[in-house]
This record gives structure tokens, C-alpha cells and sequence, in this order.
């Protein structure tokens, strides 16, 4: 029981510490809109679009290069929420992205 | 959003049909190829899944708001492992025959897309109760979807339905058993689905 | 010679994707493109080859290191930590994806989306996992054993993969030019295709 | 603070399942643990004999196992009522052993149950060998290698039956060993015994003649006896096959009976090439020689793969049969009439006033059908013709070679062949273009002493050897003409 708890504890402390501190000296600059579109995709990463994942599938709507139709695990609420959420957030110079259904 | 929250009984629903799981989202495709030899080693990873995902669904819908964003992924992560870990464990220690027929697809479920993307996409936005519906509408919707799929394989490639001989030998197709037979029969049945569904569209649509 | 066969058998024979079913939603998903499924197909080397080494080391030095015993009706059993081996690969595994898309991501813009992008595809792809679990916890079954045959076998798998996907997407590229009754489109006959393809497969079980 | 929260969430989730499934893993451990032992355990009584209730120790350790594809052995208290073995065996799948479990029941020394644990091989194919009906055929058994070749395999998978087959063989090896054996299937004297009583079935008794049969094909040779009565001859044998170089390569039994007619044969060993030889392994071919008379071996049919086999076999026969004609009954042999192809006198430079056959004053030799003297008009003796013959690749050859009073050779002509020579021409070393019987390699034969053509020591032609034959392996052309030459220099005189 002892053994667990402390491996427990020593392996995500190491794992949380790494990625934590990861995650703020190797950020990257991206497109606000990213993370908003990744979290309206279903995240199931399935790669069913074609895509590598969700952020794949999120980049390539910005790139106006893909269908949401492609999403296989998304249902139409997905699909019009994010062509809503594009028609009305511009990105970061004020150029609107098209949806492509 | 202005959007209309869906009612528990579509939310339930969508799993079933109109979203399912299988045949429509082609989510947790390993286990649909790997684990459809026989109708029963289907229903026993469907009772799987069914646990797992219902399961994880309800945790991660409770805990939803003390999650940072940076670690939700390897907490689910974290969270679904332990599920399928304990499901493992109850599994080889209560019927083992079935444990021991899934092999490593029982801790593949792990990684079967469904059970994650239902926390990221559902789970993780929704309340306790709608997260339950929604993974058991989900899980029974992936159940239903690779026993189709098992009874297919085995009726006419091992001549067996649940273990009961129906076909006689000389008519069964033994390459729909073997590993290869399962693309074939999943192709053929995501072909007839889409079918169906294109027919429904079109029909809708002159209404 | 043993390295070779091992490596042959984990290529071709028990192909991961046609035989074993590891891997197949990227398989069919990220295969309509060549470019795309040749990306795909070396990020997945790259990880499982070294999550099952990382996965060895875990299973091999902390695991099954130490032991517990219990009583029970039938006596004192002893055991080991193996049973958190799912857990623990998962987490390593994802953990250990998540840094080098970081690092890829921030050091270097072309390899990031020739093969950054696709790695948080890895964690939901159970090819990564199932290796590493048939390698520890199953490995008598797929007879290998200690820390470079499970190694090659791992790249073997891998490069089984690579070469399946790629070969995938070329058809898949090619029937691009041809109709398809709409009803087939895609995931259907991207499946039949499968199908035909693990016809073939099955002939290199004639060579071990 | 962000980064305390991340570490804290993280770190506080892991713990709590970890805790949460060490729990579960209490509370199943034990119902897991007994479920394999109970696996095992109603596996071992379902293969121990249905008599034995009792309880199985496991034996394992007592034994060195490294070598072999066994993995626990277990038996009863005293060790004398039944022995269960944990095997491996490598099927099509070969990544993935098939594990199973085999009783031996130690009383009668039969096989008392077969039951396979884990089999990933392919379903449909050698995933059937865990059909009941697959492993129930073992139960009763006798011990023996592959079980007495009684185990029928599982339709379409070869490759699993042979892996239980063989890991069975290692199975049964090992039991020998350590348990005392018991019926261990035909040893190789009963398989030669039996082989014998095969050729004779009326036989009561195989007196074998002590003294040697001077015959360098004869290895052993027993009067038959029906009580005191002799009823025939049976001869142990061998000769050179087709494919095999160097070394004795087929031993064989032949049965003469008392009306000069061959009662069967039996093949007890050929390192012949497999497939070419089976057919001559075989009963029918060892039953098509009942009745048969001597001298009528032609008669016999050999199988069209393998002719050379068929070929070689009956020369070898041939001289034993004329070793039991000249020396046991002490008969002359039916030789050909003189001069019976005309052909042959071109074999000496000189027309001959007269050709007579002397060969049946002379010794037997398998390989010449018959030798003539030649005299010019004044009745002197100018030479000799030789014809001969030898066991080529598309059947019998026949020759005749001249040989002249001062042992100079003059030409080797082929009078009779089948043989597809240009076929050689495809290997290195021969380049002529010639069809067979005009070979150049002939011309080695040709108008020179008999010494300086013995001691030269000709070779064969790479890719023609059944025909023109081996030198390590003592057939084809090269024995057949230098034993006529050898003939000719003990038995015509021209030696010395």
C-alpha cells in the first residue's frame, strides 16, 4: 500500500512538474480562435476527418481547408456553433475565416 | 449560447442513432474489428465499455470544474485507466473465460476514442445526470453497433449464433471469422447504413 | 538472425493494423493523403518504439520489482505491482507524447507539421498502447523476450504500420480518380480495401 | 500558483485512483489467483485417467527442462499411477506457443487425456485444434513416437499439426526417460522384423548363414524356414540411390522363394531424395516383386519420379539375384544369345572373322549383359567386346567398348539410351553441343590402355551425373565402364 501511494505520488509529481513548467517555456504563439474551435470539436481525435486530431481538424478549418462535414463524430449542433463562432470572431487583424459546411 | 439545450431523451437517443458510436461516428474502431469473432465476446466488451464510459462520464462531469485546462487530458486519462483497470480486475476474477477471449482490447478500452471524446465533448461541459445518459445512450449505441457486427461474422463464418450451431459447414464463409473477414463485413454494413441514411436525407429534404 | 525474423514476423506477419487491429482509427482516418499517412507513419515509430522501450524499463525495474503478499482463501499469493501497468504505460506514454510535441513545436516549424501534429493523435491510438502492454504484461505470448528483442520488435510493429498506412493512402489516393457509388464512399470502401489488402498480408504467413 | 494547482490536481488524482484500484486489486487477487488454480487444476483431472481422483504434484523443479518445449510436470504422491506434462507447441502462429496439457496414464502407459490451454492460432484454420474432436482422438493412445502415426491432423493447418506433433515427440522422448518408458512404439529391430515377416508371412524362423556372402551388395542373408522345411531366401542389401552421394544409402530386404521367384521386397532405409523415394518406400512397390520370376526383374515398374531411383534399386537387385542363381544354387545365369545387337561389333576397329560369347564361362558382373571373343580367319584371338550396361536418368543404358589383345581400347558406342544430355549444357563445366551418344566425354574412354583409363580416373559431367555418374557415389556410366574394364583385366587375362 505504502510502495503504491509513493510511487503514486513520485511519478505524477515528476510528470506534473515536467509538463507543467513544459508548458509555459515552450509555448508557442497561435491564433486566439485555436483552443476556442479545439473545444468545441467533439476531441475524440480520431483522425476520422483526415487530420491529425482535433488541432489538426482546428487548423485546417482556420486554413479554410476543411469541411465540418468532415468531423464524423460531430453532430450538427457542433457544426453550428462553430460557424457561428467564425462569422462572428474575426481573427487577430480583423479578417473573418469562411465556413465551409 | 442561445442554443437549445437538448432533452435527456435525445441526449439518450443520439448514442442509438442518430450519432452512433459504430456506424456514423467510427469511433473505438479497434475493438469493432478485433473483438466481433463471436456475438459473446461482443456483448462482453460492450458491458465494458457500457461501465467504462458511463463511469467516466459521471467523474469527469463531477469533477469538471476543479480541472485546469493544462492537465485534463492526462487526468481523464488518469481516470479512465483506473475504470478500465478495476473493470479488468472484476472481469478476469468473475468471468474469466470472457476476460481471457478480449485479452488486450480489455485494456484497450483505454484508448478507445469514445470514452475520451465523450468526456472532452460532453462530460466536461455537462451535469452529472445528462453526462450518465449520454455515455449510456453512447455505450449501448457502441454495443449494438459491434453486435451487428458480431452476429454477421459468426452466423455465416463460424455457422454459430451464441455458441449454437445453425449453418452447416459446407455453407459457412470461414474468412469472415478471421481477421481480414472483419473488414469486410464492417465495410459492407457502413455501406448499407449510409444508404439508408442518404435515402432519409433525400426524403426529408422533398418534405 | 533471430533479430531479423522477429523483425519480419512483427512487419509483415502479425501485422499490427491487418492482423492485430491495433491502430485503426487513424489508419482509416489519416490515410487520404500519401504526405499525410507517411507523417503518420513515422510518428508512430517514433512512439511506440520508445514508449515500449520506456514501458519495458518501468514494467521490468519498478513493477515488477516490488512485491506484496496477501492472504486469501487459498492461501498467501504474492504479487506484484503489474496490475497498474495500464495506468502507468498510459500515463507515461501520454505524458511523454505531450513534451516532444512541445519541444518539436517550439524548436522546429517544419518538423512540427510533418510530424508534431500529428503525435496527440498517439494517445488515442491504441497501437502505442497495445505494443506496450503485449510486451510486458503478454510478452510470453508473443515470444519475445529482454530489452533489445522487445526493441526490435517494437520497431518492427512500427514499421509494419508505416508500411501499411503508406501503401493505404497511396491506394486510397488513387481511387480518388475513380466514381464511387456515394453510398461507398470513404470509410466503406477505404474498408474493403482493408480487406483486400489483409487477403495479401496473409500470404507472408507462408514464410515464417 | 498555476503551476501548484496543475502539480496538485494532477499528483492528488493519480493517488486517489491508485488507492482506489490497490483497493479492488485486495479485494479480486484472491478470487483471480483461484481462478487460475482452478483452471489448471480441472485442467490436470480432465487429462489425468478417469480413476484418479486424487491430487497432483507439481514436479517442475525435479527436472532439467531448458532444452525442451515443456513447461510443468506433475504427477501422483508415488508416482506410479499418472503423469501430466505442461507443453508448448509452435504452430502457424509461431509468436504465440500453443500451451496445452497431456496425461499419461502410468499403468497401462496410454495416453489418458489431451486438453490445449491457449491457442492463438487463426480461427478457422489451427484454432480448430482446440476442437473437442481434435484433442478428444489422443485419449487412449499408446505411447509412441507421434503417437504411432495415428493422430489425424486438423484440416488446413499443417503447420499446427506438425507443431504438436513434434513438441509431442519431445513430450513423449522426455516421459521415456524419467518414467520408466514402457511401450515405446517399434524399435528399429521389431520395424526390420516385421519388414521380413512382410516378405514371408509363412516363415517360422530366420536362420541367418553365419559366413559372409562375399557380395559387396549383400549385408546379410537367412534361410527361411517354415519349422524344417526351407521356404525361400531372404537377403539384406544395399546399393547406391540416385541422389545420394557417398556411403551405403539404401538398405533394403529381398525374398526369394524356392521356385526361383522373388516373394517382396522392402525398403528399410534410402537417403534418397524425399518424394523421389517415397514410392519405392511404399508396401506396393515392395508387393509389386511377389511372384516374379528371376531374371525378370524389367518387369517391374518404377515410379516416373524418380526412374533413376526405380533404376538403381534394380540393378542392385539384379546382382543380387545373380549372386543367388551362380553361387547358392549354383546355376548358370540365362545371358543374352551372342551377337543379339548387331551393333556391337562397331565397338572394335577390325572387322572379326568370327563373335562368340564367352561371358558364360566367366564371372557374374551386374554391369555386362555380355563379352565376345573375336578371332580373324586364322582362329587367332584379335580382342574382345564388351557390352555392357548402367542405371542412366532416363532409364537403362547399354554400351559396348572394344578392347584389343595389347588392352588398348577402341570405341565406346551407345547402342542404347534415353537420356536428355543437352540439358548439361547448361552447366559450366561441359561444353559440348553434342546430343548424348556423341558426347565427347565418350572420347575419355576411347584408344587407350586399360591402365592408363583406370588410373586417370575420369570424372562425371556436372549436371548429367545420374548418367554419367559420380565417382563418390560409384554409379552411372563412370562404374559401368570401369568395372567392365576391371572385369576384363581379372577375367580375360589381359592384365597381366
Amino acid at each position: 500500500m505504502q510502495v503504491v501511494i509513493i510511487l503514486a505520488v513520485a511519478l505524477s509529481l515528476i510528470l506534473a512538474v515536467i509538463l507543467s513548467f513544459a508548458s509555459s517555456v515552450l509555448e508557442v504563439e497561435e491564433d486566439p480562435r485555436l483552443q476556442d474551435i479545439i473545444d468545441m470539436l467533439p476531441n475524440a481525435n480520431c483522425g476520422a476527418c483526415g487530420n491529425p486530431g482535433c488541432k489538426g481538424m482546428a487548423e485546417a478549418i482556420l486554413r479554410e481547408d476543411a469541411k465540418l462535414s468532415q468531423c464524423k463524430p460531430g453532430d450538427q449542433d457542433m457544426r453550428e456553433a462553430i460557424a457561428e463562432y467564425l462569422a462572428e470572431t474575426p481573427n487577430e487583424s480583423g479578417e473573418f475565416t469562411k465556413t465551409k459546411m | 449560447m442561445a442554443r437549445r439545450q437538448k432533452s435527456i431523451k435525445e441526449v439518450f437517443s443520439a448514442g442509438l442513432f442518430k450519432q452512433n458510436p459504430t456506424f456514423v461516428q467510427f469511433l473505438g474502431m479497434c475493438p469493432t474489428l478485433a473483438v466481433t469473432k463471436s456475438v459473446e465476446s461482443a456483448l462482453g466488451m460492450g458491458a465494458g465499455v457500457i461501465f467504462v464510459l458511463v463511469m467516466s462520464n459521471l467523474i469527469i462531469s463531477l469533477i469538471r470544474n476543479f480541472v485546469p485546462k493544462e492537465v485534463r487530458i492526462p487526468i481523464y486519462i488518469v481516470i479512465i485507466a483506473s475504470l478500465v483497470t478495476i473493470l479488468e480486475m472484476f472481469m478476469k476474477a468473475y468471468t474469466p473465460e470472457l476476460a481471457s477471449s478480449l485479452g488486450t482490447f480489455l485494456s484497450l478500452i483505454v484508448v478507445n476514442c469514445l470514452i475520451l471524446g465523450r468526456a472532452e465533448a460532453f462530460a466536461s461541459k455537462n451535469n452529472p445526470i445528462r453526462s450518465v445518459v449520454d455515455g449510456f445512450g453512447m455505450a449501448l449505441g457502441f454495443t449494438g453497433g459491434i453486435t451487428i457486427i458480431a452476429i454477421f461474422r459468426e452466423l455465416f463464418g463460424a455457422g454459430s449464433l451464441l455458441g449454437y450451431s445453425i449453418i452447416p459447414e459446407q455453407y459457412q464463409v470461414g474468412i469472415l471469422v478471421q481477421a481480414a473477414g472483419a473488414f469486410l463485413v464492417f465495410g459492407i454494413l457502413v455501406s448499407q447504413v449510409n444508404r439508408i441514411r442518404m435515402n432519409k436525407e433525400e426524403r426529408s429534404e422533398v418534405a | 538472425m533471430e533479430y531479423i525474423a522477429i523483425a519480419f514476423g512483427a512487419i509483415f506477419v502479425n501485422n499490427v493494423v491487418l492482423n492485430q487491429f491495433y491502430g485503426l482509427c487513424p489508419f482509416l482516418g489519416v490515410s487520404t493523403k500519401k504526405s499525410s499517412a507517411l507523417s503518420m507513419g513515422m510518428a508512430v515509430t517514433f512512439v511506440i518504439t520508445l514508449s515500449t522501450m520506456i514501458s519495458y524499463l518501468i514494467y521490468h525495474n519498478v513493477l515488477l520489482k516490488y512485491t506484496m503478499t496477501l492472504n486469501t482463501e487459498f492461501g498467501e499469493i504474492t504479487y506484484n505491482l503489474s496490475f497498474l501497468s495500464t495506468i502507468v504505460f498510459i500515463l507515461v506514454i501520454a505524458s511523454f507524447v505531450q513534451l516532444v510535441e512541445m519541444f518539436i513545436k517550439k524548436f522546429s516549424a517544419p518538423l512540427y507539421s510533418a510530424l508534431g501534429v500529428y503525435l496527440p493523435l498517439i494517445t488515442t491510438n491504441c497501437a502505442v498502447l497495445g505494443v506496450a502492454i503485449d510486451t510486458t504484461v503478454n510478452s510470453e505470448r508473443i515470444g519475445v523476450e529482454g530489452f533489445w528483442q522487445v526493441t526490435i520488435y517494437a520497431l518492427g510493429i512500427s514499421l509494419g504500420y508505416a508500411v501499411v498506412i503508406f501503401i493505404f493512402s497511396a491506394i486510397r489516393e488513387e481511387m480518388m480518380a475513380y466514381p464511387i457509388k456515394k453510398n461507398w464512399q470513404g470509410i466503406p470502401i477505404a474498408l474493403i480495401t482493408a480487406f483486400i489488402m489483409a487477403m495479401v498480408f496473409y500470404g507472408f504467413g507462408g514464410m515464417v | 500558483m498555476k503551476h501548484v494547482r496543475i502539480i496538485f490536481t494532477l499528483t492528488f488524482t493519480v493517488l486517489l485512483t491508485m488507492v482506489a484500484v490497490f483497493q479492488i486489486n485486495e479485494m479480486t487477487a484472491g478470487t483471480i489467483y483461484g481462478n487460475q488454480l482452478k483452471k489448471l487444476q480441472e485442467g490436470l483431472l480432465k487429462v489425468a485417467p478417469t480413476s484418479y481422483d486424487g491430487v497432483l504434484e507439481e514436479l517442475t523443479g525435479d527436472y532439467d527442462l531448458s532444452e525442451i518445449d515443456l513447461e510443468r510436470v506433475y504427477a501422483d504422491q508415488d508416482k506410479d499411477k499418472v503423469v501430466v506434462y505442461q507443453a508448448y507447441a509452435y504452430g502457424f502462429n509461431s509468436a504465440q506457443p500453443i500451451s496445452y496439457l497431456i496425461g499419461i496414464d502410468l499403468e497401462t502407459n496410454t495416453v489418458s487425456g489431451f486438453l490445449i490451454l491457449e491457442n492463438y492460432d487463426s480461427d478457422g484454420y489451427g484454432q480448430n485444434a482446440s476442437n473437442p474432436l481434435f484433442m478428444n482422438q489422443f485419449t487412449g493412445m499408446e505411447l509412441g513416437p507421434v503417437l504411432n502415426g495415428e493422430i489425424d491432423g486438423v484440416a488446413g493447418a499443417t503447420a499446427t499439426t506438425g507443431g504438436i506433433k513434434a513438441s509431442l515427440n519431445e513430450v513423449i522422448a522426455f516421459h521415456n526417460t524419467n518414467f520408466g518408458g514402457g511401450p515405446v512404439g517399434p524399435t528399429d529391430q521389431e520395424i526390420r522384423e516385421a519388414m521380413m515377416e512382410d516378405i514371408f508371412p509363412n516363415a517360422t524362423a530366420f536362420d541367418k548363414v553365419t559366413t559372409n556372402p562375399a557380395n559387396d551388395a549383400i549385408i546379410n542373408m537367412y534361410n527361411v524356414m517354415n519349422g524344417t522345411t526351407q521356404i525361400g531366401y531372404l537377403y539384406e542389401a544395399t546399393g547406391s540411390g540416385a541422389s545420394v552421394a557417398g556411403g551405403l544409402d539404401m538398405i533394403y530386404y529381398v525374398g526369394i522363394n524356392m521356385d526361383k521367384e522373388y516373394t517382396g521386397f522392402r525398403m528399410y532405409d534410402s537417403q534418397d531424395t524425399p518424394g523421389y523415394k517415397d514410392f519405392y518406400l511404399a508396401d506396393s512397390y515392395g508387393d509389386s516383386y511377389n511372384g516374379v520370376a528371376l531374371g525378370e526383374e524389367d518387369t517391374i515398374a518404377g515410379a516416373t519420379a524418380g526412374s533413376a531411383t526405380g533404376a538403381a534399386i534394380l540393378a542392385s537387385v539384379n546382382e543380387v539375384m545373380a549372386y543367388h542363381v551362380v553361387d547358392i544354387l549354383g546355376e548358370m545365369l540365362d545371358r543374352p544369345d551372342p551377337v543379339e545387337n548387331l551393333n556391337v561389333v562397331n565397338a572394335f576397329d577390325q572387322v572379326a572373322a568370327s563373335y562368340v560369347s564367352i561371358y558364360a564361362d566367366q564371372a557374374y558382373d551386374a554391369s555386362i549383359l555380355n563379352v565376345y571373343e573375336l578371332k580373324d580367319a586364322t582362329d587367332t584371338v584379335i580382342g574382345y567386346i564388351y557390352y555392357g550396361k548402367s542405371a542412366g536418368y532416363g532409364g537403362a543404358i547399354e554400351f559396348a567398348i572394344g578392347i584389343d589383345t595389347t588392352n588398348n581400347t577402341h570405341s565406346l558406342i551407345i547402342l542404347k539410351e534415353n537420356e536428355s544430355w543437352e540439358d548439361a549444357k547448361e552447366y559450366a563445366s561441359y561444353t559440348g553441343d553434342e546430343l548424348f551418344p556423341d558426347t565427347t566425354w565418350l572420347l575419355n574412354w576411347q584408344n587407350d590402355t586399360v591402365q592408363n583409363i583406370l588410373d586417370a580416373e575420369i570424372d562425371g559431367v556436372t549436371g548429367a551425373s545420374t548418367t554419367t555418374g559420380n565417382r563418390e557415389r560409384n554409379d552411372g556410366l563412370i562404374f559401368a565402364i570401369e568395372s567392365v574394364l576391371k572385369y576384363h583385366q581379372t577375367n580375360t587375362g589381359g592384365g597381366e
